[in-house]
């Protein structure tokens, strides 16, 4: 399996070479130079113009793009124009942030999400389902940053029971950390979890029809068992499918919900980038994004098999 | 709050740059530089320059010669007593490009002012001497986006020439700086304050919290909320966020009108917008009262004057600006055959600053007397962008506070060929400007600063409303943290009570 | 064993199930003795499966609503009591299911799907339970070998599968077994095989079986008593043997009717030449190509000739996979020929000009195998009728239309059908509608992939007959595949036996079937259960005696 | 267990859901209680009342005036994005499916790439490419989604291929063009109808969000996002500015996911009679 990821991974590096092209691209067609943004409103034409060399920005595209690779070949992402920060160290650690919250959320959206969609496929039709089916439908139709700050407005400011501002790392103090934390997790546990109670719901119903469903009951195998053992595997294949594809959308894209809760993550950071025009950090994001994504879908495609022995073979 | 003066903590809407003062810096890096370092002088709270580290200065006859006396007893954070070397050192600091001073254009003759030497007679004494006699030599000293030319000590860099950390002699030592979360500085017990009261970046400063954290907080509606709830002691704010924090058991609120200018841009280069006609027609359809009210929710003060009204240069004559006029604005408007061609404002939506609402008000009110504007929301970089290449038709735009007349006049005008960025494009304004800078006697130069102010008004190539608002906002139990006229806080004022 | 036995093991009564107020199986009633095998038959949708699937309460859900007792080993049951009912599944009641494919778990190895039953029904040890389990493996014809629990379901064939399933159910001794079409899936061959292990099984263990299937003929063989079903009634039950001698209800006349016979048919025209020729072709599927390595191409037909004639049906007969369909594809034109030669009224179809070609291809049509999936589902029959008329350009909008009514006239179905949907349609009246497609152009060569082999009995029979009128009619020439020698028998002239994508037997029908040559031939037709006609009326079940008997099952 | 028809309810609320904002934007375009333009600083924030039925904004505009014309264009920049998704993805779908080969590589290499930069992000992007006018979102918003498109597109048009029902049509002898048109496109409608229905519920969220970042469309002009992003400022009191234009998305949302389902389960051939 191991061998398997890594020749997965030579064979995305094609992919992430068109990304990494895409996003310089991408950059210097935009408008606003980070000299300028540096400096402000009172630049002159001698201040820019040094600035622009320290950057390297005065040199031609494709020079710039070729020193910019082999940097990160090298394993270095360059520093951040606005800070003079180091980019990996600042990408690793925003990461860590974004990480943290997203993993805790999809772990509890699927421990909740799993069960509670199985459980509406198996009474299907009945009141419980419909229910479930309507609560689901809701959540999935309020946007993460809507809910954020209507807990926001709640938990922090009505109820004053969580903190509203700032961030303190798990590394730093646990138990303030988790406070931190509850909040952003609690907005994405509830959005994520719709789509896949539904999933869950819709896959399982799918399995339910089939014949070794029956087959099972008729050996005399208890609902309980038919539902963790015989549909639960069939099932989830789906909803892993989804699950890598709401966690690389997530690691990349919950830039509202920081904004929200005003978090120090991985979206933020690159948002900002894009605002400062900090081509180094932007670039470093979105390449870091980039192949976390295909990463993260690799790891799904590759535990795959564990749930449906089939795939293997395709 | 576990005792009275422990922390305090402020809010800050971006991180600094660098704890390097006056090379890689912003606004925010200048205020928190601004309680770790000092400079030989520093700018009053009406702009007006006093001394800081110098005890006080003579300036020669001829006017090339500056000497600076140095105030005894004062002690880097090291516990290193601060002597005229060290001033020495740090101006060749700071003149040596490879520092890559912001500031260094403004003293090596670039721009007009030079300086030709820089030494100590002895140890409490540094000369400076110029190649041609200027006024602007100490305003651009006192300059905190210079970095007030810090006095900082030699540990501050390593052997290489790299810097570390500031080392200075201000009232806060530099703590522990937490990218992008929060930055932390501790008070110096051993800071020796001058005896004046406190005025502005000089004068006595009494730091009594022992620690002061500033927290990163981008968003102003957070902010608010973290006020709220008790998260934040103190912030300034913008106009707007304020507004919700009225009448808010726990918090208090206190304004200031700063050295920013809100106005709009004119493109006098535009097809359109270069017939004066039709800038008057804009400027007398404004109703500046309402407009600064508006976008400021009523706390900012009307003027149209590029000179701030809390500077110590307003006066009388700044006080004349356009009378609103809708019926003589048509008639203008129809003489110039203006025709309902449509006319873009460009503004941004930072948080920061009240862009957006002058742009929406002027909007409002240029429409009422048939001038087709529009608005057009861009992100901040590339309005910046726009403006600094000129190409605009009209910009909702807030410049950045400067102290000195002369200055605030410098970054509006000038040669559009060669700076696109400049808005006013007159060489008669040009040359008062280099009158201004060179007259060091303060009655003659408000008269040029009148000048200037009636022919800005007569050309109309950009229309001011008012002053920058800052809003000091914090609880209840902090004392002493006032909005001035640099738009930063100042917490070695500030103590709380419990 | 007969019906007075004293107390039945299983008396089922007053059986209704109704789905949306529509009465799908209608107060059935009925009994089996100890060690008993009965069949229930009838065509599709005639209530077999719910009824059986009901007595273990393994109703789909959405239907629900019934009404019925069974009295089963001396105790009563009411059949909507489902907690009790779940208590009689694995040890007194096992079920097999029709579909191979999806009766096992494809998540779970074989080994744990076959323990599950045992861990729940009896307290051995695990090793004992392994040693069953291998014992049974090796009864159902699978090796004894351990390394096979490791597996999953979907690293075996159908047939494996279905011996799977019957272990799995086996090893649980269940007092009644209820098989539901436990063979339909699969090959002719493997089908004989299957259903011959699993009653060896039953008989030996001594339990009774309820056998489902729609082929009378089949379940014949097998069953001591057979029940009828039509339209969720019992219409009709006995004795096997005195049920096929003297059928009484019209519908299970109608069912031994279906059965395939022989019939005389009238040799076609002689010709000068084969309306299709096939020379020594061959057909290649690429392989998958590889970077830096040769690509392996698979031989799927290896040097076959055949000819057809006007008027004339020629069966393509052989085990899945020989390579009957590749050879329809390249007829058609879909694969290319690797090698060899196809003629055309006596012309090599590679001499042709373009034009001439293109004759040929609109000459030329097929009828496929399924027709569920053969029939575009967005459109009318209308529209699929009048789909091979648009290329040709010498008729209008009128004619095509005069001529799609004519069509599908002639294929059994009224103008009335002409707006409807194929998902509107049975799958008999699909294959109609495919069959209207094929010869709505009067082409001169038919080439039917398995045509009826997706539909039951009845159908079959119905489809076969309209296509020996259709060619009489229109008299073109047929290449019929199959792996069905009943259809063979009903409408083919000629017979050509296919093994591994060669000819291995060829020869006019009756001497084929009656004394066919090579092994695999004779195979076919031993898994070939036939009934015969009686002189007096009715049926009786006939042991089919070879020439040269020989190949037993595997 | 009791039976509730479910199908019909969800279309039915659906559908009044989204029909009712639908008649909003419509009636939005030609007539609006106010100008939702129209600043009037005396009025600023007023809670609504009997003249403002949904209040005033911080410039005093009328809320309920911007609400029905966020709604056009805020539902006319999701639908366009959708539909220029789907016609750039039906494309290069079949394009790729139905050639094969090179051109799939080729097409497959540029989805996956575009796949990699998650949607928003490319968005984000290329607005600032753009410049963030409603056709600078659409495009990138289309953008973000064709790669979906592009590949359920590709993937039903390699199975039709080798469909029987295609191989038929091969037999009776129609050009391969015929055949996709005819045989091939109809029948990818299916998957793509319950697919751009989900990207239409994303694309309105993808505007919101993008406005809320700031980036999306500019104001003056207003959408559900922006004015919802602006009122974050009068958050604590007046939260009405917040509520309505929030519930405008979820309600748009919610309409869009019932007659989603509704189309799934319609057009489940399991469900057809
Ligand atoms: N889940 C279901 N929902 C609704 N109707 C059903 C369901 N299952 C079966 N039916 C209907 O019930 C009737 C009896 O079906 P059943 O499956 O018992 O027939 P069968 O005799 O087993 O047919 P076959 O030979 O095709 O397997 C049919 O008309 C069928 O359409
Ligand atoms: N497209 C293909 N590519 C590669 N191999 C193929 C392809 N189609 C068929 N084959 C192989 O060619 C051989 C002959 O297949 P073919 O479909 O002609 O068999 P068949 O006799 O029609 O079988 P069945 O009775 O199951 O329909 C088989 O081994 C099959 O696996
Ligand atoms: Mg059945
Ligand atoms: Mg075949």
């Amino acid at each position: 399996m191991f061998l398997h990821i890594v020749r997965r991974l030579g064979a995305s590096l094609p992919t992430l070479f068109l990304v990494s092209v895409l996003i310089f691209l991408l950059l210097r067609l935009v408008p606003g130079d980070p000299a300028q943004l540096l400096l402000g409103d009172l630049a002159t034409e001698q201040s820019l113009a040094r600035v622009r060399q320290q950057m390297g920005l005065d040199l031609p595209w494709p020079q710039q793009y070729l020193i910019w690779t082999g940097q990160v070949l090298q394993g270095d992402f360059g520093r951040s124009i606005q800070t003079g920060q180091e980019i990996l160290p600042l990408i690793l650690r925003r990461f860590g942030v974004t990480l943290s919250i997203v993993a805790v959320a999809i772990v509890i959206a699927a421990l909740i999400a799993i069960p509670v969609g199985m459980i509406a496929a198996w009474k299907q039709n009945s009141r419980l389902d419909v229910g479930l089916v309507a609560i689901s439908t809701l959540l999935l139709s309020i946007p993460s940053f809507w809910m954020g700050l209507l807990l926001l407005l709640f938990f922090g400011l009505h109820l004053g029971w969580l903190p509203v501002v700032g961030y303190v790392s798990l590394a730093e103090n646990f138990q303030r950390g988790l406070l931190y934390l509850i909040m952003p997790v609690i907005t994405l546990v509830l959005v994520e979890s719709g789509t896949l109670v539904r999933m869950m719901r819709s896959s399982t119903l799918e399995v339910l029809r089939l014949d070794y469903i029956s087959h099972a009951r008729a050996k005399g195998v208890g609902e309980r068992t038919v539902l963790a053992r015989h549909a639960f595997p069939n099932a989830f294949g789906p909803t892993l499918t989804l699950l890598g594809i709401m966690l690389g959308n997530l690691l990349s894209g919950i830039a509202v919900v920081e904004t929200v809760f005003t978090l120090p993550g991985l979206g933020r950071l690159l948002v900002e980038g894009i605002y400062a025009r900090d081509y180094p950090v932007v670039q470093g994001c979105m390449l870091f994004i980039a192949a976390l994504y295909i990463l993260v879908n690799i790891v799904i495609d590759a535990i795959h098999p564990l749930f449906d022995p089939r795939v293997k073979d395709t | 709050q576990a005792a009275s003066n422990e922390t305090v903590t402020v809010a800050m809407n971006a991180d600094m740059r660098s704890t390097q003062p006056g090379v890689n810096r912003d606004g925010n890096t200048d205020g928190v530089m601004m309680h770790v370092v000092e400079g030989l002088v520093g700018y009053r709270e009406d702009g007006s320059v006093g001394p800081m580290l110098a005890e006080r200065y003579d300036i020669s006859e001829d006017g090339l010669t500056y000497t600076f006396h140095l105030r005894e007893g004062v002690r880097f954070h090291n516990g290193e007593t601060m002597t005229a070397e060290y001033v020495v050192w740090s101006w060749d600091r700071w003149m040596d490009p490879e520092t890559e001073w912001r500031c260094l254009a403004d003293f090596d003759g670039t721009v007009g002012l030079e300086v030709t030497g820089v030494s100590a007679p002895d140890e409490h004494t540094v000369t400076m001497t110029l190649a041609e006699p200027s006024a602007l030599l100490l305003a651009t000293m006192a300059r905190p986006d210079c970095g007030v030319v810090a006095v900082v000590h030699p540990d501050s860099v390593d052997e290489e020439g790299n810097w570390i950390e500031p080392i200075g002699t201000g009232p806060y030592k530099f703590g522990r700086w937490d990218h992008n979360r929060s930055i932390e500085l501790n008070r110096f017990h051993d800071y020796v304050s001058r005896d004046e009261p406190m005025d502005g970046y000089v004068g006595g400063k009494q730091p009594t919290i022992e620690t002061v954290r500033i927290l990163i907080v981008p968003d102003p509606a957070t902010v608010v909320a973290g006020l709220q709830s008790g998260d934040i002691d103190a912030a300034m704010l913008g106009s707007a966020d304020s507004r919700s924090l009225r009448g808010v058991p726990g918090v208090e609120l206190a304004v200031a009108s700063n050295g920013q200018r809100n106005g709009l841009l004119i493109q006098t280069q535009d097809p359109l917008l270069s017939d004066p006609r039709i800038r008057r027609a804009m400027a007398l359809a404004i109703d500046t009262e309402q407009a600064a009210l508006g976008s400021s929710e009523g706390l900012g003060t009307p003027s149209n004057s590029n000179v701030p009204v809390a500077s110590a240069w307003y006066g009388e004559m700044q006080a004349q600006g356009y009378e609103y006029d809708p019926e003589a604005a048509r008639a203008l408007l129809a003489e110039a055959g203006y025709n309902g061609e449509p006319i873009e404002i460009i503004a941004n939506r930072r948080p920061v600053v009240p862009s957006y609402n002058v742009a929406i008000i002027a909007q409002a009110m240029l429409q009422e007397v048939g001038i087709n504007a529009q608005v057009n929301t861009m992100e901040w970089a590339t309005q910046l962008d726009r403006y600094s290449r000129g190409r605009y038709q009209m910009m909702s735009f807030t410049y950045s506070p400067r102290f000195d007349p002369a200055l605030m006049f410098e970054q509006i005008t000038g040669d559009k060929r060669q700076e696109p960025r400049k808005v006013w494009d007159n060489s008669q304004a040009i040359a008062l400007i280099g009158e201004l800078s060179r007259t060091e006697d303060d009655a003659s130069r408000q008269a040029l600063v009148d000048e200037l102010h009636t022919m800005m008004i007569e050309d109309t190539p950009l229309l001011f409303f008012f002053p920058g608002v800052s809003v000091a906002a914090y609880r209840e139990h902090v004392e002493g943290f006032t909005p001035w006229f640099g738009e930063n806080p100042r917490m070695w004022a500030v103590r709380t009570i419990l | 064993m007969s019906l007075d036995d004293a107390s039945p093991l299983l008396a089922v009564s007053g059986l209704t199930i109704e789905i949306n107020d529509k009465l799908v199986v209608d107060d059935l009633s009925f009994a089996v003795a100890e060690g008993e095998t009965i069949a229930i038959v009838g065509e599709s949708g005639s209530g077999k499966t719910l009824a059986t699937r009901s007595l273990l309460g393994l109703l789909p859900s959405g239907v629900n609503c019934r009404v019925g007792s069974m009295r089963f080993k001396g105790n009563d049951y009411r059949l909507d009591d489902l907690e009790a009912l779940k208590t009689l599944r694995g040890h007194s009641l096992g079920m097999i299911f029709q579909e191979p494919m999806t009766s096992l778990n494809p998540a779970l190895r074989i080994g744990q799907q076959l323990h599950e039953g045992l861990k729940l029904h009896t307290r051995l040890e695990r090793a004992e339970r392994e040693r069953r389990i291998l014992a049974m493996l090796e009864r159902v014809g699978l090796a004894r070998d351990r390394a096979l629990l490791e597996c999953y379901p979907h690293e075996f064939s159908g047939g494996m599968r279905q011996r799977i399933m019957i272990a799995s159910v086996m090893l649980m001794a269940p007092a009644l077994i209820v098989a539901d079409e436990p063979t339909t899936a699969l090959d002719a061959v493997v089908q004989r095989e299957v259903m011959e292990t699993m009653l060896a099984l039953t008989r030996e263990a001594g339990n009774a079986t309820i056998l489902i299937s729609h082929d009378l003929a089949m379940v014949a063989h097998y069953a001591s008593r057979v029940l009828v079903m039509c339209q969720g009634k019992l219409v009709e039950q006995g004795e096997t043997v005195a049920l096929l001698a003297a059928p009484r209800h019209p519908y299970t006349r109608k069912l031994l009717d279906a059965l395939p016979r022989r019939v005389a048919l009238a040799p076609p025209a002689p010709a000068e030449h084969p309306v299709l020729a096939l020379q020594r072709a061959v057909i290649e599927y690429a392989g998958r190509r590889r970077w830096f390595r040769p690509t392996v191409s698979k031989r799927a037909v290896d040097c076959v000739s055949l000819e057809v004639a006007r008027g004339e049906t020629v069966a393509l007969v052989g085990a899945s996979g020989s390579g009957k369909t590749t050879v329809a594809k390249a007829i058609v034109g879909l694969v290319p020929l690797h090698s060899g030669e196809m003629c055309f009224d006596g012309r090599s179809l590679a001499g042709m000009d373009r034009s001439r070609r293109r004759t040929w291809r609109l000459d030329c049509q097929m009828i496929q195998q399924d027709p569920f999936s053969s029939l575009d589902p967005r459109m009318r029959v209308r529209q699929i009728v009048d789909e091979p008329l648009r290329l040709d350009a010498a008729l209008d909008r009128g004619q095509r239309l005069a001529r799609v009514n004519e069509v599908i006239d002639e294929v059994g179905l009224g103008v009335e059908f002409l707006e409807r949907f194929p998902h509107q349609l049975s799958g008999g009246q699909r294959q109609r509608v495919a069959i209207a497609r094929a010869i709505a152009r009067k082409p001169r060569f038919i080439v039917a992939d398995e045509p009826t082999s997706a539909l039951d009995m009845t159908v079959q029979k119905q489809i076969l007959t309209l296509l020996v009128e259709l060619q009489r009619r229109y008299g073109f020439a047929c290449l019929l595949i199959t792996h069905d020698l009943g259809v063979v028998e009903q409408i083919a002239h000629r017979v050509l036996v296919m093994e591994q994508g060669r000819i291995v037997e060829s020869g006019e029908r009756d001497q084929v079937l009656d004394a066919p040559r090579h092994a695999y031939t004779r195979r076919l037709l031993m898994s070939l259960p036939q009934l015969a006609a009686r002189a007096e009326g009715g049926f009786v079940l006939r042991e089919r005696t070879l020439a040269g008997e020989g190949g037993a099952p595997t | 267990m009791k039976r509730l028809s479910l199908p019909p309810l969800n279309a039915l609320l659906g559908g009044l859901l989204l029909g009712i904002l639908v008649a909003a934007a419509l009636v939005g375009l030609v007539w609006t209680p106010f100008d939702p333009l129209r600043i009037n600083i005396l009025g600023r924030l007023q809670a609504p009342d009997t003249l403002h039925w949904l209040g005033t904004d911080e410039f005093g505009r009328d809320v309920l005036s911007r609400l029905m014309d966020a709604a056009f264009t805020t539902l006319s920049i999701s639908l366009l994005t959708v539909l220029a998704a789907v016609f750039a993805g039906v494309w290069l779908g079949v394009l790729s499916g139905y050639l094969g080969g090179l051109v799939d590589r080729l097409v497959m290499m540029i989805t996956n790439t575009l796949l990699a930069f998650p949607g928003i992000l490319l968005a984000l992007g290329l607005l600032s490419v753009l410049g963030n006018s409603r056709y600078g979102i659409v495009l990138a918003l289309a953008l973000a989604y064709t790669p979906s498109v592009v590949r359920i597109v590709r993937g039903t048009v390699r199975s039709l291929r080798e469909s029987d029902y295609v191989e038929a049509a091969r037999v009776m002898g129609h050009s391969e063009p015929f055949i996709l048109a005819r045989h091939i496109l109809p029948n990818c409608l299916a998957p793509l109808i319950v697919l751009a229905t989900s990207m239409l519920g994303w694309a309105i969220i993808s505007e919101s969000a993008l406005s809320f970042l700031g980036l999306g469309v500019p104001p003056p002009r207003p959408t559900w996002g922006n004015m919802l992003a602006a009122s974050r400022e009068n958050l604590a009191d007046a939260a009405w500015l917040a509520v309505f234009p929030g519930l405008c998305i979820s309600f748009a949302l919610l309409g869009v996911n019932l007659l989603g389902d509704a189309l799934r389960d319609f057009l489940d051939p399991r469900m057809k009679p």
